[in-house]
């Protein structure tokens, strides 16, 4: 149980690294530890699929594709100008009421039932697969789509090219 | 007889129609002859319809079609004529013919004279149609259209801008006294349910004296009356309308229009009878118009204005008749002025005539040998007018005056003042104009001349006429007969009944009539010791004048008192609810509206700063109001 | 025989109008407008002047909101489908004078404009009502903005705006209706039966009552009239003081009082006050006007205060003095604007101070001119006064029975009175006194225009001579709709 | 593992659900206190996680694998997104040499 | 079902096409798929409207969906066919361009007939990163950068609070499928407050994407920046698309909970009313004048989900489609000035009526009927929407939309007034068949539907 918290704690402290870091890729390294932290919660949630996938997805191709991108454009010094101070304090206390809000709404104050496991096998490839090829084979199927379209257009708009004669 | 009816008002409009459309075409003499003509048709028609009621005693009623119909009331286009219109009748075409004579010498050179026919024939139908119609709304569209053809015949020489002032004062004036009448006939219709006399007389005739509906309703048609026939405080149109043709002056601010509050008076005797304060108010502003008109004239020097307002102190005159039950007296002192009055103008325009168009009094002198028909058919004007016997005016004149002493002597005291003033003016007028010495110029005196025929001819008829006229009406005290209160009695008949016969004693009677003509004679000498024998001319404009004499000469002032409190007002009125409320205020608020939305805008757009962290910002808000209004919003549901 | 004969043919023509070249188009507008001002003269002559509706058709439209395409005629449309059938082929003819660029249009959008107005003045159903009266309002507002005067973009698209604010008032209080209607549809008879609190009806009653307050206009919703009367091309003007505003008091008659009675008697004295001020306001304002169109129309706001004024009364004599004065005023304003319209296109002015003695140089125009002017206000034996009479007679009725005796009515019968002061002004300015070097060349109507201004003077005095067919019309119709409202509601 | 899964059982859902709404917030906050746009795309990346870890434990407390599918298309839309995203970014970089939000506001007003 | 599979598979056909240097059978082809995709949505239409769920409760190929679909895929085709010649100017890359407008559409054609929310979820986004692209493509132009990455940040962010939402409704109902949800809905006397949240914050999602106050603001700039062929399919597509899916979702799964969404989205309304309307009137530039107009339309959309009822479908039915003919006229319009004229203020629309007597004519249409005039297809849209509104008693808010609706006469004729009543001294232009053909078709369509709008009112 302590376990969750500590790690919970760790969650928050590096994300709030990651947006306080002056240095873009400090951020993406704290980042990546934020991103670390979540596989260990899917790991005490038995989510092992996920824990592996986000691993690998974010981790291991996300976030290095942002750290590629960074060092492309050169980016990787405290360069960024940064927003006046009453700016910033605005932005936290937004982010703060925000927090409030919702969990309030939510009426997180009270005690509610503990995450129980009711079933072990929920998480593993195995069960997900089946769901996923079973009932969401449509979306699967459709997230094709979007995959196509994002590299589609990623190409067309990150490749230079010669403008065509003027219009 | 009762077939041919229609045709005594639609043959002056055929008249009109034929002199309208042929004013270019046809000859001048064609133009005079048909206008005279058809009016002269008339008055042989008229002739024929009053010897009719006259032998029978009883009115004709004709029934046309329904001009038109709302709901449940009607209103149809009917004539009644009874022994009141049929002398207004024999007055209006008698009178209209002898003037229509004497237009065609009188308006011989001038290039308006087709159009002046044309109007004139229209004004004898609006006028016809004024005292045929058997309802309120037949007289009120004659009543209209004399107001119009006076409009039109005061403004026909338009182009001097004056003279167009002076018309279109006269037609806004009528138009007040229209919006009392027209609001009399509403209310008339609301009691009685019908604008037939026929039907609301004998009706009214139930009321009580001095009930509610009653007194409203004659308030307002003596409005109606105040402002047609020149009364205050709504006269003073009436010396400005001598701005029209001479002609004009005689048949209609003379003898028939102006007399049309009293016609239409005496025609409602009943409600007015019975509603006795507004007798009372009746008699207090006759009286008091005649005083004032009579002082007014006392000092005028253009020849037409003394005539004017001469005529609205007599029109005063018959409204204290009416206002002290002397329904006849004043009927009869509406038929002798009509004879005397239009002389008088008559007579005047033969003078200006002659004098080459020259109208002020003080240019002229010693005309009586040079026009002597003119002078002398005006002199017999003026002893009849100035209440001399037995010249027509003393008839009339004392009946009322009897009548106004049985219900008050000082109403009597004021009247024989206002008497002995006329007295005064009117020999004051003839001794300027005929007497002493020339005063105009070479030019004019080298001109001076009698008019041709056709003017003179119908100055002798209406001399004969002042002379005979008050034979109709002699008093039993004189040991007449009075044939004029008997031929009339029918129409006034319930209203005697209510009032009941004045009882003075006889000798009291002669002291009257003797106090009267003593102060006429007097107010003659007087006149003729200043005027024909000192030979005092009145000063020129430029000059000084006594306060008083000034006071009476600027007419007290009251054209200047009415635009200071009437028409300054409204101009300025005017100019504030265009410019201020209209404009800056309803306007302003309108457009106000417009640029108001139109600079949030301007302000509303700077919200869209191009910034995408300021936009996330607010959208971060706009999340957080959602969020809250769950928090809060979900403990209702 | 259905009404849509009537409704369609000026689309038509106004579609063949708007293709044809200039120098013909005009011709065949005329045309077309008289050939449909011969229709409605079938119509008449067919008409039986009972109450009920005829000429009816009846075909569904918009099936899911139980929308009809549903007109038909009864006396009191009779009136206004005359007047809108007489006067446009006089306002083309009025035109006859002008050379317009783009000719075609000209014509189709006056021609399309009168089919809107017929929809209105026929239309049995809520939608239709609704859409024929944005339908008239379109082609307006392209006449006075393509063929206006110097500040016509502002001022037009003011008057548009300001009247579709008004009109979709009424949108909402047509729709509200309709929800409540127990079966579901737009039909007029629907709505008549209805029967809801004061507090509904009060607020249908705003809704129309804005709308038709703005058309009319009354005060104080009239300020986008002078300006618009103003700056639009005379035929324009005539439309829409002639033809248009009508639609405003139609709309307070059939529309309005009947489907919200209560709201309406509870506001009545309101609307009469509103209405009687109107009066006295616009003709005070007419004293000093200096443009001779601007004064025209201030004397419009005047009469149709006026008018409203009877309606607001609610008694057969108002309403019917309404039915009447709305088809005199039409001639009469178009009469006047012709006038002006005369007087601008030969001395390009129509500042009153500039002219003067117009009358010696222009007798016959002088005449034209006088009659429609003693029309307007209001002399017996033309046909102003049976209108102004009626009214009159209604407001007074109306002051004599609310305890306010006789106020009202003389305040609104100042009327008359300051009519004529501000009209012979105008005329004493204009066409009296002595000529100056502007106004003596001033050549006297002839052709056309002539032929023109003869017809309105005979309209003028035929009207006034023999009023009682055009009452006998209406008179049906409005006697039972006065007496259905007014003795369900008593008070 | 089995030593793992019963650490958790103590939870309570709403901590997780508290842990999701404070990451979330985080992200929201980096978004709004940031000006470079990769910082800013990284807070979003947040605000994303926090959802995955929310559905992860839903999924989980009912015992539904549904839950676990819909983090498996959120990460694919993720890394469609981001593919886009720093397409544009280094877009923006090619022609403005730099990616700082506050330089991006030609369009205004 | 069909419908899908021919959109998904003929943007790869079309970047086949692209490779072997097809160009010029791009457009034929594109229109030929399309109306195919079109004939086999229509094919699915069901006078009784029974169609079941299909592939295990994912999509449901309603009759709701078969019209929206049917509308979306007419706007794009109308739309493509102003693509003639456009795309050439930007960059060789036609095809992508095609393509990845077509990816677009399928993500849209999935929004309108999803019965999961991981559906609606996957439509959404294959949609946004589709247009994220869409307004890029002019990548030397800084405008079109800049909405580009403002869009994409902005979406992405919205995205995360879409998420958030739909992982909370997850949370209290257990399932992503909607007839559980409704089940869900229905069946508890208690509901979550997790579930109210959720509702507040996907109400935050969609209200960004059909671009509703407070949450509009990337609309204008990204309207403005985005080539105007996408701002075109932005504006009418795919907001079409976003009222599609608000309105499925809420009406299948809120509507018993209206009692607490209803104020959200009525304030939500106003607030975008006002802000559309007023800030649209101070406009310069026609293109951010349509942009902020478009805000106003998602106003009046909205009165179609805040007074939910049986006839909502069928008013955003109407309202969207009318509206999309209108703007798809309106931006042809602009299209050709900005081409023509260099500029996209209303300036450049000066004496058009006289030198382009047709465009003009067309584009006074599409006016009247964005400004709601009758006779044309607008009134009849604002018409349902206003007696929606009156029949949910909401007549303070019909007023408000009385008045906003007053307000946009102001901008709307201002174009018009541009045209017609201001002279200018320029050359014509020159108007390309295709471009006659759509604005033939899309003003005949408009007055057709404000003439006699039971031609389409009645397929829902």
């Amino acid at each position: 149980m302590s376990t969750f918290y500590f790690i919970a704690f760790l969650s928050i402290f590096f994300s709030i690294l990651v947006i306080s870091a002056k240095n873009p890729v400090h951020s993406i390294l704290y980042l990546i530890l934020t991103f670390f932290t979540f596989t260990i919660h899917y790991i005490l949630l038995n989510a092992q699929f996920l824990a592996i996938v986000n691993f690998i997805v974010y981790m291991g191709a996300i976030l290095v594709l942002f750290l590629y991108t960074l060092m492309l454009i050169n980016l990787n010094k405290e360069s960024e100008p940064v927003k006046p101070f009453m700016v910033k304090v605005a932005g936290v206390f937004g982010g703060g009421i925000l927090a409030v809000a919702v969990a309030s709404s939510l009426k997180l104050i009270g005690a509610s039932n503990p995450v129980l496991l009711q079933n072990p096998d929920l998480g593993l490839v195995k069960n997900l697969g089946k769901v996923l090829f079973n009932e969401f084979l449509l979306p699967f199927e459709v997230s094709s789509v979007l995959l196509l379209s994002a590299m589609v257009g990623a190409v067309l708009l990150a490749t230079k090219e010669k403008e065509p004669k003027a219009a | 007889m009762d077939k041919y009816i229609w045709l005594i008002p639609i043959l002056p409009l055929a008249g009109f129609v034929i002199n309208g459309l042929g004013r270019n075409s046809l000859s001048k003499s064609v133009i005079g002859f048909i206008g005279s003509l058809i009016v002269l048709v008339s008055f042989g028609l008229s002739l024929a319809v009053f010897f009719q009621v006259k032998s029978t005693g009883v009115p004709i009623n004709v029934n046309y079609f329904t001009w038109f119909a709302v709901g449940a009331l009607k209103f149809p286009f009917a004539f009644l004529i009874d022994q009141l219109s049929a002398i207004m009748l024999l007055i209006i075409t008698g009178v209209g013919f002898l003037i229509h004579l004497y237009s065609i010498g009188y308006m011989h050179d001038d290039e308006g004279f087709g159009k002046f026919f044309a109007y004139l024939n229209l004004f004898v139908f609006f006028m016809l149609l004024l005292v045929l119609g058997s309802n309120y709304l037949i007289m009120f569209i004659g009543w209209e259209g004399v107001g119009l053809c006076s409009y039109l015949l005061i403004g026909f020489w338009f182009t001097n801008p004056d003279y167009a002032d002076a018309a279109k004062k006269a037609f806004v004036m009528n138009r007040i006294g229209d919006l009392g009448f027209l609001l009399g006939i509403f209310s008339i219709i609301y009691v009685f349910g019908s604008i037939q006399f026929a039907e609301i007389f004998p009706k009214a005739a139930t009321m009580k004296s001095g009930a509610g509906p009653l007194l409203i309703i004659t308030i307002l048609l003596f409005i109606g009356a105040c402002g047609k026939s020149a009364q205050l405080p709504l006269f003073t149109w009436l010396p400005d309308a001598m701005a029209g043709p001479t002609p004009v002056s005689a048949l209609i601010h003379a003898a028939t229009m102006v007399t049309a509050g009293i016609y239409m008076i005496a025609r409602s005797n009943i409600l007015y009878t019975l509603s006795p304060f507004t007798m009372e108010l009746i008699a207090y502003i006759g009286l008091a118009t005649a005083l004032i008109a009579a002082l007014i004239a006392l000092t005028q020097t253009d020849i037409k204005k003394v005539l004017a307002y001469s005529t609205v102190s007599q029109l005063g005159y018959m409204f204290l008749g009416l206002g002290v039950g002397a329904y006849t007296g004043a009927f009869f002192h509406v038929l002798t002025h009509a004879f005397f009055k239009a002389l008088l103008f008559l007579g005047a325009g033969s003078v200006i005539h002659a004098m080459s168009g020259e109208q002020d009094m003080r240019k002229m002198g010693a005309l009586k040998g040079k026009i002597k028909t003119t002078f002398t058919t005006m002199m017999i004007g003026t002893v009849a007018i100035a209440g001399i016997p037995p010249f027509a005016g003393f008839f009339s004149k004392d009946e009322i005056l009897a009548h106004a002493y049985a219900h008050s002597p000082i109403f009597w005291a004021v009247g024989v003042l206002t008497a002995m003033l006329t007295s005064f003016y009117m020999f004051r007028m003839m001794y300027l104009t005929f007497y002493g010495k020339f005063r105009g110029t070479h030019e004019q005196e080298h001109h001076l001349h009698e008019s041709p025929p056709t003017m003179t001819i119908p100055l002798i008829v209406l001399a004969i006429l002042s002379i005979l006229g008050g034979f109709i009406g002699v008093p039993e005290v004189l040991h007449g007969h009075h044939e004029l209160a008997h031929f009339l009695e029918p129409v006034f008949h319930k209203s005697n009944e209510i009032l009941g016969e004045h009882h003075l004693s006889e000798s009291l009677e002669y002291a009257l009539m003797a106090t009267s003509v003593v102060l006429a004679f007097a107010a003659m000498a007087y006149a003729y010791m200043k005027y024909a024998k000192n030979g005092s001319v009145p000063v020129a404009d430029t000059e000084e004048r006594p306060a008083l004499t000034s006071l009476s000469y600027h007419k007290f002032y009251l054209d200047e008192l009415y635009d200071f409190i009437v028409r300054k007002p409204l101009d300025w009125l005017s100019t504030f609810f265009y410019n201020v409320i209209d404009k800056l205020g309803i306007d302003g608020l309108v457009n106000g509206i417009g640029r108001g939305t139109i600079e949030t805008s301007k302000g509303l757009r700077l919200l869209q700063t191009g910034n995408v962290g300021f936009y996330i910002f607010i959208m971060v808000l706009g999340i957080i109001a959602v969020l809250l209004y769950s928090v809060f919003g979900l403990t209702k549901i | 025989m259905t009404v849509s004969i009537l409704l369609f043919l000026p689309i038509v023509a106004a579609v063949i109008t708007a293709l044809l070249k200039n120098g013909i188009a005009k011709h065949a507008a005329l045309f077309f407008s008289v050939a449909q001002l011969v229709i409605a003269l079938i119509f008449l002559s067919k008409f039986v002047p009972d109450a009920s509706t005829q000429f009816v058709i009846d075909v569904p439209w918009i099936s899911s909101y139980g929308i009809y395409f549903s007109a038909g005629i009864d006396g009191i449309s009779m009136v206004l489908v005359l007047l809108t059938t007489v006067l446009v082929p006089l306002i083309i003819l009025t035109t006859y004078q002008h050379q317009y660029k783009n000719e075609g249009a000209f014509y189709g959008l006056i021609l399309f404009m009168q089919a809107g107005m017929l929809v209105v003045f026929t239309a049995l159903d809520g939608f239709l009502f609704y859409v024929g009266w944005e339908a008239a309002l379109i082609p307006i507002y392209f006449i006075c903005a393509l063929w206006g005067g110097e500040n016509r973009i502002r001022i037009t698209i003011k008057f548009f705006i300001y009247t579709f604010a008004g009109s979709l008032f009424m949108l909402v209080g047509i729709i509200y209706l309709y929800l409540q209607s127990p079966d579901k549809t737009f039909d007029i008879h629907n709505f008549y039966k209805m029967t809801l609190d004061v507090k509904h009806q009060s607020w249908v009653f705003w809704a129309f009552f804005l709308a038709f307050a703005i058309k009319m206009p009354l005060f104080p919703f009239h300020t986008w009239q002078p300006d618009t009367y103003t700056e639009a091309p005379s035929g324009g003007t005539m439309m829409l003081s002639g033809i248009m505003l009508k639609m405003g008091i139609y709309g307070v008659i059939r529309w309005m009082i009947p489907n919200a009675p209560l709201g309406f008697f509870h506001f009545q004295a309101l609307a009469m006050i509103l209405g009687v001020i109107g009066v006295v306001y616009a003709s005070i304002i007419a004293f000093k006007q200096k443009d001779g169109k601007r004064l025209v129309a201030y004397s419009s706001i005047a009469h149709v205060g006026l008018i409203a004024a009877g309606i607001f009364a609610w008694n057969i004599a108002g309403v019917q003095g309404a039915m009447i004065q709305m088809l005199n005023h039409g001639i009469n304003v178009v009469g006047m604007f012709f006038i002006w319209d005369i007087i601008s296109r030969r001395l390009n002015t129509r500042e009153i101070d500039q002219l003067g003695g117009i009358a010696k140089v222009a007798p016959r125009f002088a005449i034209g001119f006088l009659i429609i002017l003693l029309g307007t206000v209001g002399l017996p034996l033309t046909n102003g006064f049976i209108g102004e009479f009626l009214l009159l007679k209604g407001v007074f009725d109306f002051s004599v029975q609310h305890y306010v005796n006789l106020v009202l009515a003389i305040i609104a019968g100042l009327t008359i009175i300051f009519g004529a002061v501000y009209m012979l002004r105008m005329y004493k300015n204009v066409m009296q006194g002595e000529t100056n070097p502007l106004t003596a060349t001033f050549a006297d109507v002839s052709g056309t225009e002539k032929f023109t201004l003869c017809l309105i003077c005979v309209l003028v005095i035929a009207l006034g001579i023999y009023p009682q067919p055009i009452l006998h019309i209406s008179e049906a119709a409005v006697t039972q709709l006065v007496n259905q409202i007014g003795s369900k509601f008593t008070m | 593992m089995e030593s793992l899964t019963n650490t958790m059982h103590a939870v309570p859902l709403n901590h997780y659900i508290l842990l999701s709404t404070i990451i979330f917030a985080i992200g929201v906050m980096g978004v709004l206190i940031r000006r470079n746009a990769i910082v800013i795309f990284m807070s979003v990346e947040l605000m994303l996680n926090s959802v995955n870890l929310l559905l992860t434990a839903f999924s989980v407390y009912r015992g539904d694998a549904t839950g676990q599918v819909f983090v498996f298309f959120i990460m694919a839309l993720a890394a469609a997104e981001v593919a886009v995203g720093l397409a544009i970014i280094v877009m923006i970089y090619r022609n403005t040499n730099s990616i700082d939000i506050n330089v991006l506001n030609r369009l205004k007003w | 079902m069909n419908t899908i599979i021919i959109i998904s598979v003929l943007p790869i056909v079309l970047l086949y096409l692209g490779l072997y240097k097809a160009q010029k059978a791009l457009l034929p082809v594109t229109v030929i798929g399309l109306l195919a995709a079109l004939a086999c949505a229509i094919c699915q239409w069901t006078a009784k409207d029974t169609a079941a769920p299909i592939y295990t409760g994912m999509l449901l190929f309603n009759n709701f969906s078969v019209v929206f679909s049917s509308v979306t895929i007419v706007s794009t085709i109308l739309i493509l066919l102003l693509s003639k010649g456009y795309f050439e100017r930007i960059s060789r890359h036609t095809a992508e361009y095609y393509a990845i407008i077509l990816f677009s559409l399928a993500g849209i054609i999935v929004m309108v007939s999803f019965n999961n929310l991981v559906m609606l979820f996957i439509g959404i986004e294959i949609m946004s990163v589709s247009l994220y692209i869409l307004a890029g493509i002019k990548k030397s132009d800084f405008a079109s950068n800049e909405a580009a990455l403002k869009y994409f940040l902005m979406g992405a962010f919205s995205t995360g609070f879409l998420l958030f939402g739909m992982a909370l409704l997850y949370g209290s109902s257990g399932s992503f499928n909607m007839d559980a949800i409704r089940e869900y809905v229905v069946n508890h006397p208690h509901i979550d407050p997790m579930f109210y949240t959720g509702i507040a914050l996907l109400i935050v999602g969609l209200c960004f994407k059909v671009g509703a106050a407070p949450f509009h603001f990337w609309t204008p700039d990204v309207y403005e920046g985005a080539p105007t062929l996408i701002t075109a399919f932005m504006s009418t597509v795919v907001k079409t698309a976003g009222f599609a899916a608000f309105l499925r979702l809420f009406s299948a799964c809120f509507q018993p909970l209206s009692d607490f969404w209803t104020p959200i989205l009525l304030v939500i309304t106003i607030i975008t009313l006002f802000i559309g309307n007023i800030t649209a009137l101070y406009q310069q530039s026609f293109k951010r004048m349509l942009a902020f107009s478009s805000i106003s339309h998602a106003g009046y959309l909205l009165f179609a989900i805040v007074s939910l009822g049986a006839a909502s479908g069928n008013s955003v039915f109407v309202y969207a489609t009318a509206y999309s003919i209108a703007s798809i006229i309106a931006f042809g319009g602009l299209i050709l000035v900005q081409q023509q004229g260099g500029s996209d203020n209303f300036e450049s629309f000066n004496g058009l009526g006289k030198r382009n007597p047709f465009l003009a004519f067309v584009l006074t249409v599409a006016m009247l009927s964005l400004a709601g005039i009758p006779l044309t297809a607008g009134f009849i849209g604002k018409f349902f929407m206003f007696s929606g509104a009156v029949s949910r008693y909401h007549i303070g808010l019909v007023i408000i939309a009385v008045i906003n609706a007053i307000i946009s006469i102001f901008y709307y004729f201002r174009v018009i007034i541009a045209m017609y009543f201001r002279a200018d001294e320029r050359a014509e232009l020159t108007v390309p068949v295709y471009y006659k053909v759509v604005f033939a078709l899309s003003a005949l369509a408009t007055i057709l539907i404000g003439v006699y709008p039971d031609l389409i009112a009645r397929f829902i």
